[in-house]
Parts: structure tokens; C-alpha cells; sequence
């Protein structure tokens, strides 16, 4: 299951949960990817709408990927507001190999980005502006035009 | 009667639509000029499945979500 | 420079040393790589030799390699004895753009394997037993053979 | 004359040697029989640095260091 928090992450808390619930699982590695909002177009932040029901869904089809490697992934997401400098995102992947480990972190955090239904705005003035440039279209999109 | 849900940032709040098929919810959202050009960038998922046909019937009570382009992270 | 330390890594404190660090950095990317000795042949722990002039230096190589690709790496290694299920091994890269954290963590994971100067034994039996078989020459080994 | 360090594994104490260049270290080494397996695998660094060829001059003083196979991590 993904963890969902509101407002930014406490990374050490979770990195370290993470890192101790590991130790006796005998993963020889475990590598991590964090998201940290950037000071960029003079915002004060980003924030995100989830749409849990599918996240869950697309996040479970990758566990059973990472599974028939012998690895495990978990992941943390933000839901609303964070401030420049904190963090929003957080995946890891667990395996007794380091390649499946290094291989299978760079698919997730890409196919993350391009599926996960997550939508990012802007903040600015106060204003929650939906990031649409930075945005990409889940595959499959347009049909309901396509008449 | 099935639910079209629109997701994120359309800002527009849940419909009640009259519908045997995906395509009857199709021709249905093409009438609403507001809805346009979110179509052409949408993902559609039905009952919390994401679907890449129009051919699919459809029963009382199902979901419609449309799912405009995502960034996580 | 690569922080050394005797004996197992609290993966916790450094993580979040490195982690605070770059808050303010505007980096919007960490990959972390932790390296956790498994149980397996029933080894008691590894344990390590590193040399550090050459490891240092080594480091500094891929220090610059990041720079150039507006990116910072950090490492620690452990020196001597890691039982089984502590971690001996982390580094990290921090990066404005995600995909050059990404690529660079498995390009230098890989180089360190191959080519940083530290020598790991297993410990069984109180013994410690150098882990020819798993170890890699590195490159340019063999000249003073090659009269 | 010039040292010759025996790194990680190999459990040689170091030796110093009477030598112009590389390859007369190279020669040297090649007398003692419980090296000769290690000079096979092992890559060389003349002060801390590492090198591909033989054809090196050393001075007094100058370091040699074997580094045999490794596994860090």
C-alpha cells in the first residue's frame, strides 16, 4: 500500500521505519529516491490532489513485479500542500541483488511520473495553479474524443 | 444511470449520466463545450479500471473517472 | 571525501545528516544506495580493508564527474568488522533533475564495485577469509606479471 | 631505493627495494614464489596513483602499492 500523508513528508521517520522494518528480511540492498520541492518561479510550494483508488491499484501491479524479482518496493506521497524545501515523495526498493535494486527504482520513479494519478498545482500568491506543462497523459488518453 | 466523476484539476463537480456504453458517455460529455479540450487529454477509468476502448457496456451504477495528465513527485 | 567509520554504519544519523544537508541546497532529487550484509554460508559478519589515499582520491575523480552534471555524491564505508544484518555501505546523489540522480548512482555503485580500493573478508568461525570470488581486479591489473 | 606496500589480503609486510623504474621492481618481485599469484591480479600505484605501464621512473623515496582484487560494499 502506498503511505499517503498530508501536507509534507518526515523523511527521516519514514526512511528510518523503513530501514529498521528491512534489516532481518536478509535485502542485501536498499535504494531510495526522494522528491524535495524546489525554490523555482518564485513559488511558495507545490501541492497535489491523489486519486487513491487507482494509485493503490497501479502501485500493487508493481509490488507483484518487484515480488518476481525477490524484491519489495514502498512508497510515501504527499496529498495537499508542501512548502519549498520539503518533501513530497518517497520511494525505496528492497532486494538481496543490488542490480534488481538500482534497475527496478529507475522504472518505478519513471512510470510513477508518466501513470500515477497525482495531479500537481502550483503555489503562487496563495494560488493553487495546476502544473499542466509538467504534465504528462496517462496512456490511453483521449479516447472519450475519438467519436 | 452511471456517475462521471472528474478527477483533479477540472474542478467540475460529479454528473449523472444516461448510459448503456462508454460511447453513450462519450457523445454525452462532447455536448458540454467546457469539457472540450479535457477529453482530448484524458484518461478514462471505469469502476477504477482504466480502460483504452469505447466498446464497453456499462450498468446502473458504475464509475466513470476521467483522469486529466498527472505529475507526482 | 568518503566518511569512514569503524566498524557498522548508523545508517539513520547519516541518512539524516545528508538529508538535512540538502534541504536547503535546492536539489529536488536523493538517491541513496545502502549496501546490508545478508546471512547467508553462515557467516558471522564481513569485514574490510580500505586504502584510504586511493579511495579518496578515486571519490574525488567522481566528485568532479558530478559536478559537472550539476550534481553532489556523498559515501561512507565501513573499516573492519559488519555483523550480519548491519550495513557497511551508503551513498548518495543529490540533483537538481532527477534522471542524472538516477543514472549517476548505478554508474558509481557499478565503478565502486570494480574499482575503489577496499577488501572484503568474510568472517566464520572467528576466521577472517579474503572473498577472492567475489572480488574484481582492477583495471590494469597484471603489468607486474607482463615481463 | 623505493617501498613496495602489500595491500588488503596479500598480509606481506612491506619491503624496500633498489630500483630505477617499474620494471625493476617488476623484476624483483617476480623472485619471490609466494607472490607470483598475486602479481597476476594485482594492479599497481606508484605514490598513491594508480598505473597501466611498467615504463615508469621511479626515484628514492617513490611508494609502490599492490592492490589485489576488490569488493567493496
Amino acid at each position: 500500500m502506498v503511505e499517503l500523508y498530508t501536507g509534507d513528508l518526515e523523511i527521516e521517520k519514514i526512511c528510518g521505519k523503513w530501514y529498521k522494518w528491512s534489516l532481518d528480511k536478509n535485502f542485501g540492498a536498499m535504494v531510495s529516491f526522494i522528491g524535495t520541492v524546489r525554490e523555482e518561479k518564485g513559488i511558495e510550494g507545490l501541492s497535489f490532489d491523489v486519486y487513491e483508488p487507482i494509485l493503490q491499484e497501479w502501485f500493487a501491479s508493481w509490488q507483484k513485479k518487484a515480488k518476481e524479482r525477490g524484491a519489495v518496493i514502498k512508497m510515501a506521497h504527499s496529498i495537499g500542500n508542501v512548502a519549498v524545501h520539503s518533501s513530497s515523495f518517497i520511494a525505496a526498493v528492497f532486494s538481496p541483488k543490488r542490480r534488481v535494486a538500482l534497475e527496478l527504482i529507475d522504472e518505478f520513479v519513471e512510470d510513477f511520473k508518466a501513470n500515477a494519478p497525482i495531479w500537481k498545482y502550483d503555489l503562487k500568491n496563495g494560488e493553487r495553479i495546476y502544473a499542466r506543462d509538467r504534465s504528462q497523459k496517462i496512456s490511453g488518453s483521449g479516447i472519450l474524443n475519438s467519436l | 444511470m452511471v456517475r462521471v466523476e472528474f478527477l483533479g484539476p477540472i474542478g467540475k463537480a460529479p454528473i449523472e449520466v444516461e448510459a448503456k456504453s462508454l460511447k453513450d458517455v462519450a457523445k454525452e460529455l462532447q455536448k458540454d463545450p467546457e469539457l472540450k479540450k479535457w477529453l482530448e487529454e484524458c484518461a478514462v477509468a471505469v469502476n477504477d479500471k482504466l480502460v483504452n476502448t469505447l466498446d464497453i457496456e456499462l450498468k446502473s451504477g458504475d464509475k466513470i473517472s476521467l483522469l486529466p495528465p498527472v505529475c507526482g513527485g
